[in-house]
This record gives C-alpha cells, structure tokens and sequence, in this order.
C-alpha cells in the first residue's frame, strides 16, 4: 500500500490506472459507472476534485454527485448514496445515454480487439461456452450511445488483448482504453498507443498485445501522478479500494 | 384495501415451477434473497430468472437446480468475489441457459410487458452480437426508414421485490436505490414484496410522494426482517462477507456446495441477519 | 454543482419563436402560469404546444398569437367553464394547428424522445380515427406477425415546469400529483423549472428519495411564488375561480379579450397570488 | 337541490345518473376516471360505501383509494388527493389499461353512435372543423384497452346520440351508457336500451336518441336510488358538485 504523498513507483499499477483515467474527465461531463467498477469510481471522484468540479457523477445506485464517507469494494453500495439530492435510476442513465446526453460511459471487457470493442460474455461458443463469463451489464447499449466510452482493463495481456474477439458484446464509441501498461487512444476506428506508463518497455507492451501496435522508443510517456494528484487520491482512496480490481480473475 | 399479508412459505408456495421470475435489487444489494433461500428450500425447478445485474441470488437458484434460464445483463459477484461459480458451471454444463441480455434490453421488455405492447425499440445494440445470438429483431421506423432493435416484451410470472417498509395492503417505502423494482412490480403477473418492517399504511397518507410502490399493484406481502441477508439493505445492514466468503468457497466441489446448502440453508432456522 | 438561478424575463428569452414547448402541470393544477404570463409579455410567436390536458395556458397562448399548434389530448375548462374559447377560435379560424393526441400518446411520443428512439409503439387506438387523422403508422411486430400502432418521438426543445420547492441547481420536489412533468423534463432538450420556493440543496440530502427533478436535467430556475396562478398549486392555494370566470367571460369577442390581456397581464404587475 | 334521504324525483337527473353509474361497479374492480368526471367521482365513491368497499379509486390526480373532504369541481383538484396512501402517475394508469389490468374506464363524448363509439374531436371537418371540441383526453387510448368502458353523458338528444359520428374519437369496450333518459347495455356491438329512468316516456326517450331503438311500455324502468343510496350520495357531495355537469355545455 502507498503511503500519501510520495510519487507513486512507475509499477503502482491501480495508482497509475486510476490517475489516467481520472484525467480523461472534462469539467461539466456527465460521467457513469456500472457494477465492478472501483477504478472508474475513484477516478471519476479524483477528476472531480481537481480539474473537473462541475462534472455530474453518476453511477448505478442512481446518486447524482454523491460524496461516499467511505468506499465500496462493490460498486452498487448504498455508500456511494451519501450526499445525494436526488436519485435516478439505471433506466433513466441508460435513456440518458440513449438520447445523447450521457458525455462518458466507463466499460471494461474480458476480451479487447483493436477496433475497441469487446468481450464480457464468453470464451468459446455462445450457446455452448467454454467459459461462462459475467455478461456485459450495459456495455451493448451505452457503448453505441454515449458520446465518449473510456475502457479499462487491470489486466494486460494476449488473452485480453486479443485479435479476435470470441464474442463481441459490444461496440462503439470507445475514446481510451486504459491499461497496467499504456493508454490507447482510437483513432480511424482503431487503438493506438497514446502513451507508455513509466518504466514500461516498448517490447513488453508489444509482446503483451495480441494486435499490432506502434510503440518504440519514441512513445510518448504517461506523465507520473503529480504530487496534487496523489494527495487527492489517499484522501479520496485511504484502503485502496482500487486495488481489489486486481486481486481476482 | 385487502390484508395481503402472509408467510414468506405461502407466498412462495404460489411461485409455479417453470415460472418466468423476476428478482429485486441489483447484485448484493436489497435483493429478496430470504425469499431465494425459501424457493430453494421448496425445491422449485424450471425457474428463468429475469435481472439486470445478478449475484448470489442467481448463483444459488442455478446451483440448486432450481434455475433452468436467466435473463439478464450480468451475473457475477463483482470483484469482491468475481465470477458466479454455480451459475458459470451450469451454463458451461449446459443445464442452464444464459439468456444474455445488456440490462438495458431487460428494462426494454419489462417496459413493453408494462406498456401492453408486443416489443419495444431500444438505442445503442449496434455492433454487438447480442440481437443475432439472442434473435432480437430489427424494425424500419416507419417515419424515417431507420432501422432499430426492439426487444420483445419480458413479462415476469412473478416479481420478487424487498423493501424497507410496507404496510398489509402492499404500499411500500424503499430508502436509497430502487433499481429496476418498479418495473418489475407494474410488469409481472404476480407480485410478492418482504418487507423489513410491516408498519401501519395511515403514517403514509402524510406523504405519500414517498411510497415507492403502490399497495393495488402487489398481490402478498411478507414481513422479513433481514430478508435481504446474506446481502445488504441500505440503511439497515451491509452485506454478510463471511458468509458470502463461505459461499464462494464451498463451490469448489458439489459435495461442499450441497453440504453448504444443506447446513446454511435448508436445514437453518431462517437466518435473520442482526442489525 | 452550477448555480442555475436567473429571472423570469431571462429564462423565457431562452424560448426562441417556433419551439416546440411542454408545459407541466394539468389543466388548472400545477401549470407554469407565471412563465405562460412571461411568454405572452415577450410576444413569442409560432409556438407548439405540448401537454396532455391543457386549459388556460394553452388557451391564452392561442388566443394571444403566440401558439400555431398544440399537440394536446384535451384542452378545456372542464365542467367549470366548459370549452376552450380563444384555442377553439383559433382553430377554427384556422390559425392554429390542433394536432390531437390521445394523452397516452403524448406520452409515448415523449417516452420515444426520452428513450432515444424514433417511435414508440402503443397499445389501444384501434378503432379510433385519430391515427390516420394525425399519420400515426402501425408497424409489424416482428415477433408475432401482429400489427401495433406507433407514435414518433416528440422532444420539446424547451420544458417549463412549476415546482413547489427547488434549490438552485435545480433539484426539485413536487407535491402531490406530478402528471407527465418527469417525462417533460426528461424529453426535453432545455428545461425551466419555476418554483414557489427556493430552497437550501443540502436539506434535499436527508431525504433523496422525496426529490422528483434532478438537477443535472434542469437548466434554468426562477424563483415564482404564486408562479401557478391563476391556476392552483397543490397544498398551497387553489385556482382563482374569479380571474377564471373573468377570463372567459372576457372571450367573448376580440376588443374585451385584447382589454383583459393589456390590463390583467401586459400592464399588470407580474401578480402574486396571496396565500 | 334534493335534500337528505328523501327518495328523488323522477326528473332529478344528476342524481339518477350517479346512482345508475355507482351499480354497474363491482367489488374489487380498479375504476378510473379523468378530467371533467365529476360525476363518476361521485359514482365511484358511492359504490365504495355501497357494494363494492374492496374497489381501487383511481383518478387522473394518481392518488388511490382517496377519501376527499370535499369534492372538487374539477375531477383533476388535489382535493382528490386527501387520504391517498400512494401517487401512481397518469402515465401508470394508462399502461395498466394496456397491460389488461384495468376494469373500468368511465369516458363521455360530445356525439356517442349506436356502436358505443364517441366524438369529442370536432364537429366538422377535423382539419378545418365548425367547431373545435376538446378532445377526447385518453379515451382513444383506454377504450380499446380497459375491460369494461362506462360511457356517460349528461345531455341525451339526438345532436348526442347520432347516427353517424363527425370523427371517431375513440372506440371499444364499451359496456354500458348511462344518461339522464336511460341506460344502454351494448350487446353484439350494438346500443340496446337495457332500462329507462322512472317517469321518462319510451316515445320521448326514441325522439331524443339519433338512432334506431327499441323501447317501449315493456322496457325495463331502472329502479329508483334507494334510500340508502340517497343518503350515502349526500353525505358524499353535500355540495351537489355532480351538477356542475349541467351546467354548461
């Protein structure tokens, strides 16, 4: 565990996650989050309380802006009610995005082809799966409908980025993709590396990647959390709820 | 205004096997899982369950054999715990049919069962695989020629839904999220609530823009306190880590998974979670 | 969370000529009276009107040239003082469009725009001639061969909507019945919210459950005591059967009505109704 | 105005006619009615004291099962709210209809055929109409969709009961048509009278009425109210509100 204050280590992979994903976020966005979703939560919480204050947080337990004394390990916790004016539901987040008002829409998949789009559903055959997976909750219908989807994934590797999706749940409006090990960007419909986290060889990156990408030398660097953003971070994250996302499959 | 009130085993005595079944709350939260746990001991079979996002709930009715189908957008126990292990084995086994939906699209046929019409279009779905592997269908929008999904209408047999508070008469406050539950109560056939608490319905009449869900809509009422547990209510308890712990663990073989049902559930006074 | 306060004059700037506008409430409960006073006051022109049941407002804003359409499934006085006589005139004569609805399917036009899809599919209807009168189309359910009568989206550029209590980033609380406000608020691409009283957000925090509008939908508030008057306002006052009765009478041919325009809204104060 | 508990003449139409509406209503049926409906206010709120206590009161204000203190003169006033234990949305009672749960509508029309169908659109052309009518509120929506439609009007002459409608508003369900000369039962499709008030005369009750009828000194009298009926109606609508749809147009 991190202590506040001091640099995050280039390998403090939920630090450096939650970072890149919280400066993603635009003032005056609204931002969602689903089930399993501790990253996007501390991120979105994060961006709030640095460069993005007028963001309208929301999330599946249908707070509007909650300020959660403490955080949840699952993301559909009466704790992120605290502090709330009102409540929505998931249908009305869902309708939100249907009718283009809904800015970002954090998503994860199991599987990520190049294009962006991905896999919750199963590995093998749909109607016969080898694995069963959780199913994509609503990455089918916000992916297409808010105007900008940020992935994340914990994991980096050929098995989850991957050529060939076994299944595509979902596809669509994917910005960034946030990794252990780089952001990508799309563009033309396709990732590209946007930046290296630090201390992360090219190679590495490459070799983990089920598809091809550019990535030398060159790449941009994902800048380190700055000393601001760190200090926010324990105070918004002091039992590293982040880290949970790493601990399991 | 009729008593609606009885046991948690008469009413779920009145869940038909083969039943479509709706199930309140989202994941670990104020889900009727003592109403789970009584549709386990009355050995119901053939159930298709129908959630948007499903935990323990769903994992047990198919680890019991209870379940036969699930519609909904997600089954897992988040990264507390991570996969449903009862549920991806039976569907892996091809005893239970994993009817995946992107909760979204559950909201769209509990709406068209809601509305009296035979589908409902829905945004986003482009891209996705979903509509061909689960046959959802396109419609031309007679206005503009677009093409849009539509979802064929998902009426429930019967809805399961916890609350905090209702009176003998069906009339129910719900504190914090209420989930896809409205839906479901206007949407089923039949509708079941437990409640922690049984109050009397006059202390709504002071505000009645804080009853959740309407007395006329619900057909039995249970009082349940805990009925939650092993998940969380808000306002009252969390959900039950240890026990959720246990759970995950003993599904490691069928002999400790029956043992653990048998030992925790079926031969268990009807655990009431402290609070 | 932005500060969305502003005047009465301000906030109805923002309508442009041509909107398409919902207004809240119901015939003479709950409507955004003072604002529909505001309208007439900066002489908008070519308005479509949206609501379910309409009475005075929709009837002024015909009868003072701001309306050319009114997509409503009623618009009268009811019992109280029977038809709507300037919106009856001037349909007649031709000048503004009636484009009638049946409630329900203002509703559904409403519920397509809110969800995001060009139509929204509705039961009944069959037998009435309203769907060929107003082009409604009926599409074929591709699961059963069935036909099903469907109504396209209608998303008002602006919703006004008067509320009893609000903060000033546009959380708000109604009291008593809501009628299709949250679906206006919803729908629409801009919304006002007017509102007897201004309140402190944070009392909203113990209760979250009772706040019907969200303030993240909600684009401007105007602090509007009285704001519903001439019509009522559940729990604070009824409507003003005197102005009413004065209202109607002064229909009676274009001099008396354009007299009772000048003095009791252009030239009046804008009028608080005592309580 | 009629004074407590005497027995009502036969001429005092507003009372007969909530009275004839209030008995075609059953115990534990869900009845709704609209805007302009006083007298299936008072109708619903009489059967709920008489045969039929276990009746959900529905009404366009959403509240259920009310107990009003007094009666509204408008049937959307928040008076219709008093005692309410929960609000539903008028939205919720129009899907109830369509989903096939809702009873009894009560519905009105300017002009009503022999077929049960109404007009409360236009008289005229609907582009370009003589005269602009209100509009038929739900009742194109929730007469193919109730079980059972009440139909009510308060004038019975034959610019009301005619042989050809200007527009059809709506049409369905109809069961029953209650009016200040009779009450016409559909059968087949067809308006047939099923009783005549007391003291109306079968040739008076043909001449007001558009279209073919059969009645004459056989045709059923509806009974007059009981007194009990007498007595419960006054203690409900002391205030006679039901006469407000007398008197105007």
């Amino acid at each position: 565990m991190t202590t506040t204050g001091e640099p995050a280590p280039a390998h403090d992979a939920p630090v450096m996650m939650a970072v890149a994903m919280s400066r993603l976020l635009h003032d005056g966005e609204t931002v969602f989050h689903g089930v399993a979703s501790p990253l996007p939560m501390v991120a979105t919480l994060l961006a709030k309380q640095l460069q993005a204050p007028g963001l309208v947080y929301l999330n599946i337990t249908g707070s509007v802006d909650p300020r959660p004394e403490r955080l949840p390990v699952s993301t559909v916790d009466p704790a992120l009610l605290r502090g709330t004016r009102s409540l929505v539901t998931l249908t009305d987040l869902f309708d939100l995005a249907s009718r283009g008002r809904l800015d970002v829409a954090f998503l994860s998949g199991a599987q990520i082809d190049q294009q962006g789009r991905i896999n919750l559903s199963v590995i093998g055959d749909f109607a016969r799966p080898k694995v069963r997976l959780p199913g994509g909750a609503g990455s089918a219908a916000l992916m297409p409908s808010a105007r900008r989807v940020i992935l994340w994934r914990t994991k980096h590797d050929r098995r989850s980025f991957v050529d060939r999706l076994d299944f595509v749940t979902a596809a669509g409006n994917v910005d960034r993709v946030v990794t252990p090990l780089c952001v990508f960007v799309r563009r033309d419909g396709r990732l590209e590396v946007e930046s290296i986290h630090p201390g992360v060889a090219p190679d590495h990156l490459q070799a983990q990647t089920g598809f091809a990408i550019a990535v030398d030398a060159s790449t941009a660097v994902t800048p380190v959390p700055t000393a601001e953003e760190l200090v926010m971070l324990a105070l918004i994250d002091p039992d590293r709820v982040i880290d949970s996302e790493f601990a399991i499959g | 205004m009729i008593d609606k009130q009885t046991t948690m085993a008469a009413a779920i005595a009145a869940v038909p096997d083969g039943a479509i079944l709706a199930l309140g709350g989202n994941t670990l939260h104020r889900g009727p899982f003592a109403a789970v746990h009584e549709l386990v001991r009355q050995r119901k079979r053939g159930l298709e369950l129908v959630k948007t996002a499903g935990a323990y709930d769903v994992d047990l009715l198919c680890g019991t054999g209870c379940a036969a189908a699930v519609s909904a957008g997600f089954v897992g126990f988040e990264t507390l715990y991570g996969l449903a292990p009862s549920y991806r084995r039976e569907v892996e086994q091809g005893r239970v049919l994993a009817k995946e939906h992107a909760c979204y699209s559950v909201i769209a046929g509990l709406r068209a069962a809601i509305q009296g019409v035979p589908f409902m279009p829905i945004a986003g779905m482009l891209g996705s695989d979903l509509p061909a592997a689960r046959g959802f269908q396109t419609v031309r929008d007679p206005y503009t020629g677009d093409g849009v999904v539509v979802i064929p209408a998902l009426m429930p047999d019967v809805a399961i839904v916890h609350v905090q508070e209702a009176d003998r008469t069906g009339n129910a406050r719900i504190y914090g999220t209420r989930f896809e539950d409205l839906l479901m109560v206007r949407a089923a056939r039949h509708v079941i609530l437990t409640t922690e608490r049984l109050v009397d319905g006059v202390t709504f009449e002071a505000m009645p823009e804080s009853v959740a869900i309407s007395g006329f809509m619900v057909d039995a009422v249970v009082e349940a306190p805990g009925g939650a547990w092993p998940g969380g209510c808000a306002g009252l308890y969390d959900f039950d880590a240890e026990y959720l712990a246990a759970y995950i663990a003993a599904n490691k073989d069928v002999d400790s998974f029956n043992q653990f049902v048998t030992e925790r559930i079926l031969d268990a006074e009807p655990m009431l979670a402290a609070r």
